[in-house]
């Protein structure tokens, strides 16, 4: 369950033996990161939320500003032809990154939550009808199970959620059988949860739902930009993420579909850029991926996520992989040394990103305390409210790493996290 | 330990976060308003039992949980409530509110606002307003009914009482 | 009909004499005018596709990424707090902008497209039935055609449309008291269209509408950065425009919309950010302006945006629009000069952009011969295939305007255009 | 004017797109496809006659309207494409890609292109090979059926045959 993240097959192998990155170098090249807050260096463990952006991204929204921007598709001019070409180069750069067949299976929306929207007004809309079973699991994003949600409430539906073992983080895989029944029309989960940590198999997953006739979705926010995601591997028939989170601008996300899927589905939002042609009482509509881009595109930011993409792949996603592993491992033991930690999410085998919760100690507290310390944290039920409640806890604490963290902040975490303690025992 | 710290953390905040005061359920109120803040899933039930005649706050309790902060406010404030007319009550509201967004300036903080005062320090914390108001939300919803329950949540950037 | 655009009561006079502005000055803000293409000085006359961005809105996004990003919203730690409050000010910025009455009557959006398609899938989806009128006119964009046609298709409503005279560009008015009945729920209709650059009245449209119990909705994608466009004094329920054409970035737009209409609304997307609470079998959601906000805002976007309107208002949208008038007037005198051009639009009281034809010149000719001299034109149907099927065109050329040209550069299109005429006549 | 420009619109092209060759509907086509580029509004509808037996082009019309590049590409074709068998058509529309899309180096575009090497100028102006193509495609789709009618859409970016 683990390995097929590393198969040999991998499209896109790591340029650099791990040993041979220089990590503080790299760290270099995103100003925020070399600030104050408080009047204390900057910790940002939040990159799970939002990563902080490279200035080669920067730099390439910068270019493309100053030097090609202009409307696309529409105009013949120059501009016109420099700013297509940025954007649907965009498109195949993507393609790319998760081992596409085309660029014509990525469409561009404004992040994950909408590229799961997206398909449940279209796809969802068309094929899931009363009695119909859609699964998801305990794990999900709000942005992956309140459109599942109306959908099914819509539709006369029903909604079912494979459960999560507990603290753990764990699905309970042992129930599967038993709920991934030809019933099911949808199947759609996170492949890393952005509470837990936990990873699922999400190529296992995918074989088990194509047994039984379900269309999947991998909800692949948390997961784009930290280690290989190849959708011929996994065999989904949609994946989605968010630019914003890869290193991109904010504004652009992916949706990638299988062909097969996109053809059945019927149009999303209508306007100009997505017709074939436009009558006053009818209209034709162009297939994916423009048929689902309607209006004037986020070139920029498909330009500066295509920047983002160069950027990971230059490092290699198998070396940040290893890289924020490494720091959440550290994380966790270091932790789980101190008294009172509650820790959540798998022991072994977890992404980068830990969160806990101190005894007696809110999570908003603990998080203002440790932004005192200049610790960037997030306290909350990080949009997944029933999981909480599930757990019994209203919010908790999040410290999530990014390649461009080091153990001595993890050092600081903890130390800070040691003093928060001490404070409220007082 | 950073200074602004202790200043929004002072003995008497942590000491009303974890023993509130008039914490339980009220036998018998006039109005309850119950109250979340989405973003961190804190929670007060106010109760209010309004004396008809002298139309004054002859009993006040609140549950809930939240951080120490929004439980400490709330703590606070039913002890400043209790015995209060709905106009003073009212009146109180709107110090507590200047105080909390900052709109009065320090040196003219009211007096009359006690231990509340104590609080002054969110405000360098525009986060944390929200949580210092949770249980002031609901008590301006109880002052506004006559009688039964309501419930409400706080926009999480509405720091407006 | 037109004063209505300068009526004293607006709130956002110009801050300087239109003679003390150094229009030369302001020009040399805007980095991309300043290149080549094919060996000849850029003259760009594509405002309307999309403007071109000065350094202060590009200054504003890269300070935003090198100091202030972070997720909004869900953090309380110091950065999120600054992201949270760049993004909430712009909206402050954007209610001031259209002189709306609070910030909660904004909702950002990718952009036009995707404004009209919210409106029209949650308010048009609950509030427009069999039978009913959906009225719109002849002049529309796609965006604010498709939308409407389609849902009318859903509903079994009928889509009216109130006609163009002709090539003048004008609408019969005079058919306006038997199309606008109480039959009609929905008027939409362009401030300014894109194709004839024709100005409509708006206040008095929505007066009219007013009267019959229609809700209306104003596109004002291209007045929105060219004149002072106050939604109290046009009196619309939504009006809607795009960033990217106002001098702000891609993939950030604006639906403003009156809290009576926002609070009839269905929810539009669903996830993140917009819930106030989330059970596994039901979700409570947030008013407006959250509610309508799902997953993470393009918040780079917005703090753009903010500095687009910012500049705007430094030079005065009095200013700019007689500025840009100025140069179309102009345009279309010297134009209408040469022999065998076709112009589009009414001769007087036009927006700042011509269209027009070259006899037996295809514009797509017209249009590649133009870009060859440095001219960027805009060549095809601009989004507004069914007008220029009934003006008997399959597409035509456009030249449009900001503060950013010159008379110069009408002369250097005025010369291309007797070279192609030449050219096209050996 | 532009040397570029006198390439693109050599006097060749320019005629051809003033007259068309086999312009005007063909009677009893075996086959008809029309295709539309939906950014321009360009429209080429194209009509081959079929020998069953020698399975060779032995009529063609086009009808529509379109830019120059466009018309001119689309009436040389069917000068070229008159009395070829499929496979030699099918050949025909290889070269014409390889050169249009600038796949094939301009030394080793095929001296079989004729006249239509002088189109070759539009490799230069990536915006209008769509519009070189438009009658290509439409041959193509005519090519793949056997009779009948069919139409189709020209993706704005899709300069593949
Ligand atoms: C009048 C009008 N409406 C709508 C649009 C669509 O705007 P966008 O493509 O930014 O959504 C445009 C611009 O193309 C326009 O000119
Ligand atoms: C697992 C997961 N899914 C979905 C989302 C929503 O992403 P966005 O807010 O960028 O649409 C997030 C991030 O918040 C996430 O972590």
């Amino acid at each position: 369950m683990w390995l097929p993240l590393f198969a040999a097959s991998m499209h896109d192998l790591a340029k650099h033996a791990p040993a041979a990155i220089d990590w503080a170098a790299l760290r270099r090249d995103f100003p925020i990161l070399n600030q104050e807050v408080h009047g204390k260096p900057l910790v940002y463990l939040d990159s799970a939320a939002s990563s902080q952006k490279p200035r080669q991204v920067i730099d390439a929204i910068v270019h493309y500003y100053e030097h090609d921007h202009s409307n696309v598709h529409r105009g013949i001019h120059e501009l016109s032809n420099r700013a297509t070409a940025a954007y649907e180069g965009a498109r195949e750069r993507t393609a790319r990154f998760l081992n596409a067949n085309t660029p014509e299976e990525i469409v561009f929306t404004r992040g994950t939550t909408e590229s799961i929207n997206l398909v449940a007004a279209t796809w969802g809309e068309r094929h899931v009808g009363a009695g119909d079973h859609i699964l998801i699991t305990e794990l999900e994003h709000h942005a992956n199970l309140i459109p599942w949600q109306q959908l099914a409430r819509r539709k006369g539906a029903e909604l079912l959620y494979i459960p999560v073992q507990g603290d753990n983080g764990r699905l309970d895989l042992s129930r599967l059988d038993e709920l991934l029944t030809p019933k099911v029309k949808l199947f759609a989960f996170t492949h890393i949860s952005n509470t837990m940590g936990t990873v699922n198999p999400a190529a296992e997953l995918c074989r088990r739902a194509r047994e039984v006739g379900a269309v999947t979705l991998v909800d692949a926010a948390q997961s784009a930009g930290h280690c290989l995601v190849d959708v011929q591997e996994i065999g989904c028939d949609f994946l989605v993420f968010s630019g914003h989170k890869i290193l991109g601008p904010t504004g652009i996300g992916v949706l990638y579909g299988k062909p097969e899927r996109f053809a059945e589905m019927p149009p999303y939002q209508t306007g100009g850029e997505m017709i074939v042609s436009v009558d006053w009482h009818e209209a034709k509509f162009k297939p994916a991926p423009h048929g689902f881009e309607a209006g004037t595109p986020h070139v920029a930011g498909a330009v500066g996520l295509h920047a983002a993409m160069d950027y990971l792949d230059d490092v290699g996603r198998r070396n940040i992989w290893e890289h924020d592993r490494d720091l959440a491992a550290y994380t966790y033991t270091r932790l789980s040394e101190l008294p009172g930690v509650r820790l959540f999410g798998p022991g072994t085998d977890r992404a980068g990103l830990v969160s806990f919760l101190l005894e007696d100690v809110h999570a908003h507290d603990l998080v203002t305390m440790a932004d005192g310390h200049g610790i960037a944290l997030r306290g909350g039920h990080h949009c997944n409210q029933p999981l909480h409640r599930k757990l019994g806890v209203k919010s908790s604490a999040r410290a999530s790493f990014y390649f461009y963290n080091t153990r001595e902040e993890v050092d600081k975490l903890i130390e800070s996290v040691e003093k928060i303690r001490a404070f409220f025992a007082r | 330990m950073d200074v602004d710290f202790e200043e929004l953390y002072q003995s008497v905040i942590l000491d009303h976060s974890r023993k509130p005061r008039n914490f339980g359920p009220l036998p018998d109120p006039t109005v309850t308003v119950a109250g979340d803040n989405p973003t961190c899933g804190d929670e007060i039930a106010l109760s209010l039992k309004i004396d008809p005649q002298a139309d004054k706050v002859a009993g006040v309790g609140f549950t809930g949980s939240g951080c120490s902060i929004c439980m400490a406010s709330a703590s606070l404030m039913t002890l400043k409530v209790k015995g209060k007319t709905r106009a003073e009550a009212g009146a109180l509201l709107n110090d507590f509110q200047g105080m909390i967004t900052g709109k009065t300036p320090e040196a003219e903080i009211p007096k009359a606002l006690g231990d509340l005062r104590l609080l002054s320090g969110v405000r360098k914390f525009p986060q944390r307003v929200k949580c210092a108001t949770l249980g002031w939300h609901a008590l301006k919803g109880a002052l506004a009914q006559t009688e039964g329950a309501a419930k409400f949540s706080v926009d999480p950037k509405d720091a407006d009482l």
